[in-house]
């Protein structure tokens, strides 16, 4: 029979008490990964810990030097906001692919990082960004570089009694632009058949002075290509350019068959996505400029 | 183990109730509570069947725990008529015979509801995608986008 | 043909306003004092023997009311005729409701249990132990065909030995050799479609109570609540005179909600716990365990003369029946020639079984995939021979007094005139844009007729009630209201129509097969005219005249002329006098309805591609459609662009994804991907009326027609975009990009194998 | 008295003849001669419906025929499903 416990902590430091007390404790953010999975049979949680009654979890603060995402802000909160759509739109636009209307209103960043899908919208866009995961555990904070935070599927760097509480991006530099791009078969409401995430700083003259290129659900964590970004880094993001950031992409590109895509599918898919959405980002910088 | 006793607001109505740990907000409102006008199609968020808005938010009941509504409020299609005065999207969806089987209406003209809340005037591709999560299996869908924008167009002021 | 006043017309449904508001009770929402809850235990395999199962465990546990595996629903042999359509096999309809020393597909239902709760339920539901020898699963037509096949049913016996085919039909006309000589083009490709799922958004769901007095009630979302009376009785032995099903609002069906799965699990459990008990399937189970629409293989053959007459067609095909018998081949074979005068032709079809779940119906079974392949081909031969493809149908396009290839001449149909309607929509000539490409299919599906029972009930206020059994899934409550608002000339709103119990109307057949406006309004018809002439004889009655001598005009009896300047009588006044005039008036009659009024619809698709994604979407769609008569034309056009919407799903997205062992991989509206808003644009109809001479209104079915072009018209609109002939559905991303890379080879032409599938 | 055609599949009971020429006043007495005629149609019968002058009834066996009747045998096809074929060739 049933033995969860349901608890709201209304602080950080509650959060971490009780999640370090009770080893099957689960931390409930959105809930749109945790209860499909609970539902499923997939994990018995002792304790749902509901973070998103803890202030500093749903709130996006904005200074100088760039945002602090609250972990369990959820989706169609930072869609809504106006900075965070101006500083990181292909972010945004990624967290705004997370489902439904309905699951926007519950799915959280935190949560899609957590749950470490290989396939999740969000941490390609993460990780082009530069974000850092803040966590916090009984010995106190600390800070993993996004593409560090997941280790697997369903694996990620938190050890007992840890909370991914924030997570920090920093403010993107002059004549920069990010984007994110995924194919699913329909126009929603699909998991990512393949993900590409591409960050881009154009210099005045048009040359790219620095790039991150982040591909998702051909691997089992999200790869961030270096080699895609050196193809597109001194170029002035030309078709050869292009073509040799997507072939980079394509190669990096390590991905199973499965139910929603085939290996040569998921690698040809990855440089199309790289191509078109770094020529997006290109077009930001140069709507800002 | 013990169960939740929860407090909230339904409707615009104090209520309280008792759930599991675990019990969904579809299945309290539908069993506890006696609403059964929210539909359950999935319990995975993917059908839109058992939507319900939460602090004026559109939301997945099925994904929603009932311990959470805890001091919240919670508007489900039995709320969203006006006493007797029937909410102008549901006037359309009848005008428009945009239901078939009716399973799907309650979520989708709650949907459209939280859309029309916030956006007065959305295009047919915004009303589509707002509405990408409501899944009807009769209609095609051409009616129900008719209907929505018709409901639109009906609740703003004359120009 | 008549004028109507009511007919036509699109007023309100009267149960709109429940379904607007949440109030409208569906297969779920109904409780029982003392209700307990039962859940399933399936199985794991595709394909095992079932070597033992202990409920002990189970039993044992907290809350735990009652446990039932196959012993408890005794093997029976019964075939029940159900209402002149056919026999269902009531051993396989039992054997799939709980399974009998196999399992025979993943999901099958071995155990199922009542408990306090459904938690309670689901947990005993886990702690029985089956013990399970796995057999190689059969997961193919081509597998199951195979010399070495295992075999599912040792009793299924063909020739030689025990088979896979179960049965095996043939149609033919002319001469083929000679037919095929004629040609001057001929086309011959393999075509493959996998199984789909009717995808209604309701699961299945129901209350069940077996009295102490061996009377039981049955509350359950179903297309036939008298088949679902039937089937129970003969699947648990039971007297169906003490069995009355309610049945509620039903959440969508298309078909799948015909048989039977979890009602007499139900009841079995009822009767073991003595306590009512409520059932409901998850999604999952849904998928896994109810009944698609079949997988099939289709290779046709057509042969055309230069100038597009087509002279011969050579089809063989095969229907996966799942885990019994009983695929929809025959229709099949039936449909696929059925829009085409070809003289020369010969189609064969077999129903084979595979461990999968057994087929049901979905919305005009067994032509879409058929047609798929005859509307594929029509439209490679008008490329080929640079023929417009509307010309080209239009040439060859049955009309009435032409034989169907069944064999029987056909009566007055609407193909030409829907394909005339196609050519002159503006759609057909619009321009398309780049990597957009337009198809064109034509889809033809019969309609049943079947038993129906009505009766039309007067009240003094003048106000009537009509009395059917069919389950309203689609707006046929307000369809049955304007009949009876036409024949006595009252206002829509005065009428009020009933979906009644097993109990409270006669026999009538499932909501299905597109026959409740046609067959069931030919009852309620016959009803309200019933009700008409009992009016003119108490008008005579207030006359004093002869009640021969009495019209019914416009809604008023009307006296004979020079009858003494006496004016017509309402319907409102004579009601105000039936309680002088000799009582209440109940008209009632009942149908046996012949199969009639065929439909045929022709749909236009525009698809746009992306040649680097293999990605598609469509952009613009029309549906023209025959209807005979539109009764209420928003819910005649609302058949046709839901029926083109799963056609489209189909062509595109859907399908059943099975890994090696046979287990299903994407049983869930995440994974099976039916078209959400956001996918499809507006979908324009247009509604043709020849109407049905059988019908007094001209009425022929509509619901099921538009599923049948979607597949062609899709697959027409993908070869237009990309050159590219796709002979497999669905057409999604990773096969159609796959096709794209082999656009220059060889093997463009070649089957493709299944992107996903296990084979 | 009727024109009673035969789907090919049934033919291998009747030697070939797909079409003959029945004195029946009714469906029910048009099978029972049927069925003498031509004993290997007696289990098939009953799994076909009938089209008369173009008409498909499931159970019309007291139908009146007219020596004009152009009877088909067809398969049964219902709203939706087609039963009991076992082993059946039609």
């Amino acid at each position: 029979m049933q033995t969860t416990r349901y608890e709201a902590p209304e602080s950080v430091a509650a959060a971490v008490r009780l999640v370090d007390a009770d080893p099957g404790a689960k931390v409930l953010a959105g809930g749109t990964d945790l209860l499909i999975q609970f539902r499923a049979g997939l994990h018995r949680p002792t304790a749902f810990v509901d973070v998103k009654r803890i202030p500093e979890l749903v709130d996006i603060a904005v200074d100088r030097d760039g945002v602090r995402l609250g972990a369990a802000t959820a989706a169609a909160v930072i869609c809504e906001h106006a900075e965070m759509r101006r500083l990181f739109p292909g972010l945004v636009e990624a967290v705004q692919l997370i489902g439904s209307t309905q699951i926007q209103g519950r799915s959280t960043v935190g949560g899609n990082l957590c749950n470490a899908s290989p396939a999740a919208d969000t941490t390609c866009a993460l990780i082009v960004n530069r974000a850092q995961c803040i966590i916090a555990g009984p010995r106190g904070e600390r800070t993993v570089a996004v593409e560090q935070f997941c280790t697997g599927p369903g694996k990620t760097v938190l050890q007992r009694g840890e909370l991914l509480v924030s997570i920090r991006i920093p403010r993107p530099s002059p004549g920069t632009a990010d984007a994110y791009l995924r194919l699913i078969p329909r126009s929603e409401m699909d998991i990512a058949v393949v993900g590409a995430a591409v960050s881009l700083t154009l210099g005045p003259d048009g040359v790219c002075t620095a790039a991150r290129v982040a591909i998702a659900a051909v691997a089992p964590t999200a790869l961030l290509v270096p080699e895609a970004a050196d193809a597109l880094i001194g170029s002035r993001l030309d078709e050869a350019a292009l073509r040799g950031a997507a072939n980079a992409a394509s190669a990096a590109a390590r991905p199973i068959d499965d139910k929603r895509g085939t290996i040569a599918y998921r690698r040809q898919v990855a440089g199309v996505l790289t191509k078109r959405a770094a020529a997006i980002a290109a077009e930001r910088v140069k709507g800002r400029i | 183990m013990a169960k939740v006793h929860v407090r909230t607001t339904i409707n615009g109505e104090e209520k309280e109730f008792l759930c599991e740990p675990a019990d969904s907000l579809l299945g309290a409102l539908r069993d506890a509570v006696g609403l059964t006008g929210t539909k359950e199609g999935c319990t995975t968020g993917d059908c839109g069947a058992c939507s319900v808005l939460m602090d004026g938010r559109l939301v997945p009941s099925c994904l929603v725990l009932a311990a959470e509504v805890q001091g919240r409020t919670v508007t489900t299609i039995e709320g969203i008529a006006n006493g007797h005065a029937l909410h102008p999207v549901q006037q359309k969806f009848l005008e428009h015979g945009a239901l078939q089987c009716g399973i799907c209406t309650p979520g989708f003209i709650v949907a459209a509801k939280a859309l029309l809340d916030t956006r007065p005037n959305p295009t047919e591709v915004e009303t589509r995608y707002w509405l990408a999560g409501n899944l009807c299996r009769c209609t095609g869908y051409d009616k129900i986008i008719r209907a929505v924008l018709d409901a639109a167009a009906a609740l703003r002021p004359e120009a | 043909m008549k004028d109507f006043k009511y007919v036509g017309t699109r007023p309100i449904r009267h149960d709109g306003l429940d379904k607007v508001t949440g109030r409208a009770n569906y297969g779920a929402d109904f409780a029982l004092p003392g209700m307990l809850y039962g859940a399933v235990l399936r199985s794991p395999h595709a394909h095992a023997r079932i070597v033992s199962i202990d409920t002990k465990a189970a039993e044992a546990m907290p809350g735990v009311k009652a446990v039932i595996t196959g012993d408890d629903i005794p093997e029976n042999f019964a075939k029940v005729a159900i209402g002149g359509e056919g026999t269902f096999d009531m051993h396989d309809m039992g054997d799939n409701a709980l399974a009998h020393g196999k399992a025979l597909y993943n999901g099958h239902a071995v155990a199922a249990v009542a408990a306090v709760s459904l938690e309670a339920a689901q947990e005993a539901a886990v702690r029985i132990e089956v013990v399970y020898e796995p057999l190689e699963p059969v997961l193919s037509i081509d597998r199951a065909l195979a010399a070495d096949a295992p075999i599912l049913h040792e009793n299924l016996v063909e020739g030689q030995g025990p088979t896979n085919v179960a049965a095996r039909m043939e149609l033919k006309r002319g001469d083929l050799d000679a037919g095929f000589a004629e040609a001057d083009v001929v086309i011959e490709r393999e075509f493959r479609t996998p199984m789909a799922h009717q995808g209604y958004i309701e699961p299945h769901a129901c209350v069940a109570r077996y009295g102490e007095d061996g009377r039981v009630l049955v509350w359950c979302t179903t297309q036939g609540p008298f088949l679902v009376r039937d089937a129970c009785a003969a699947i648990l032995g039971l007297d169906g005179s003490k069995i009355k099903v309610i049945s509620s609002e039903i959440g969508g069906g298309f078909g799948g909600k015909i048989p039977v799965y979890l009602e007499p699990l139900a009841i079995a459990l009822s009767r073991k716990a003595n306590r009512p008990v409520k059932m409901v399937m998850t999604r999952d189970e849904v998928f896994r365990a109810t009944g698609p629409t079949s997988g099939t293989k289709v290779v046709m053959k057509l042969g055309a003369k230069r100038d597009g007459t087509l002279v011969a067609a050579h089809a063989s095909m095969w229907y996966e029946a799942g885990a019994y018998r009983g695929s929809p081949f025959g229709a099949g074979a039936m449909c696929c020639l059925a829009a085409y005068k070809i003289p020369n032709f010969f189609i064969e079809a077999y129903d084979v079984v595979v461990n999968k779940p057994k087929v049901a119906a979905y919305r005009a079974p067994g032509s879409p995939a058929s047609t798929f392949a005859t509307e594929s081909l029509v439209d490679e031969i008008a490329r080929t021979l640079g023929l417009d493809p509307i010309d080209l149908r239009l040439k060859n396009a049955v009309a009435e007094g032409d034989n169907a290839p069944y064999g029987p001449a056909y009566g007055p149909i609407g193909l030409k005139q829907v394909l005339e309607a196609a050519r002159n929509h503006p759609h057909w000539t619009a321009p398309l844009a780049p990597n957009q490409g337009r198809g064109i299919a034509c889809g033809f599906w019969f309609n049943a007729g079947l038993s129906s029972s009505a009766t039309v009930t007067l009240d003094g206020d003048g106000s009537a009630a009509v009395v059917t059994g069919n389950p309203d899934i689609g707006g046929t409550r307000v369809a049955q209201a304007l009949m009876v608002a036409e024949e006595l000339g009252i206002p829509v709103d005065r009428v009020r129509p009933i979906v009644a119990d097993t109990d409270s109307v006669g026999f009538t057949d499932v909501t299905g097969g597109s026959r409740v406006c046609y067959a069931t309004g030919m009852a309620v018809i016959a009803a309200a005219r019933d009700v008409c002439d009992q009016l003119r004889a108490r008008a005579a009655k207030i006359w004093d005249i002869d009640p021969a001598s009495v019209e019914w005009e416009d809604g008023r009896a009307v006296p004979p002329d020079g009858a003494d300047g006496r004016g017509p009588l309402t319907v409102a006044e004579l009601a105000a006098k039936i309680g002088h005039t000799g009582g209440p008036i109940v008209g009632r009659a009942s149908v046996n309805a012949p199969m009639a009024g065929p439909g045929f619809g022709a749909h236009i698709c525009d698809l746009e591609v992306d040649v680097e994604t293999g990605r598609s979407i469509v952009v613009r769609y029309t549906a023209i459609q025959d209807a005979g008569k539109a009764v209420h034309p928003d819910f005649v056009e609302g058949q046709m662009q839901g029926g083109a919407s799963q056609g489209i799903g189909m062509a595109l997205n859907e399908e059943y994804i099975y890994n090696a062992s046979g287990v299903m991989e994407n049983a869930g509206f995440l994974d099976y991907r039916m078209p959400v808003a956001s996918d499809l644009p507006m979908i324009d109809t247009v509604i043709v009326e020849v109407p049905n001479p059988l019908h007094p209104y001209g009425v022929r079915g509509v619901g099921e027609t538009p599923i049948v072009p979607p597949l062609a018209a899709v697959a027409n609109a993908m070869r237009d975009a990309t050159g590219i002939r796709f002979t497999e559905l669905p057409l999604s991303p990773p096969r159609v990009l796959e096709g794209l890379s082999a656009r220059t080879t060889e093997d463009r032409d070649a089957w493709r194998p299944s992107t996903y599938q296990a084979v | 008295m009727a024109t009673v055609h035969l789907p090919s599949g049934l033919t291998q009971h009747t030697g070939g003849v797909d079409e003959i020429i029945i004195d029946a006043p009714r469906v029910r007495e048009l099978m029972l001669a049927l069925a003498e005629r031509f004993p290997g149609l007696a289990g098939q019968l009953d799994r076909m419906a009938v089209a008369i002058d173009g008409d498909i009834y499931h159970d019309a066996p007291y139908h009146k025929l007219t020596p004009t009747s152009e009877v088909y045998l067809v398969p049964r096809v219902g709203g939706g499903e087609s039963f009991d074929q076992r082993l059946s060739h039609i």
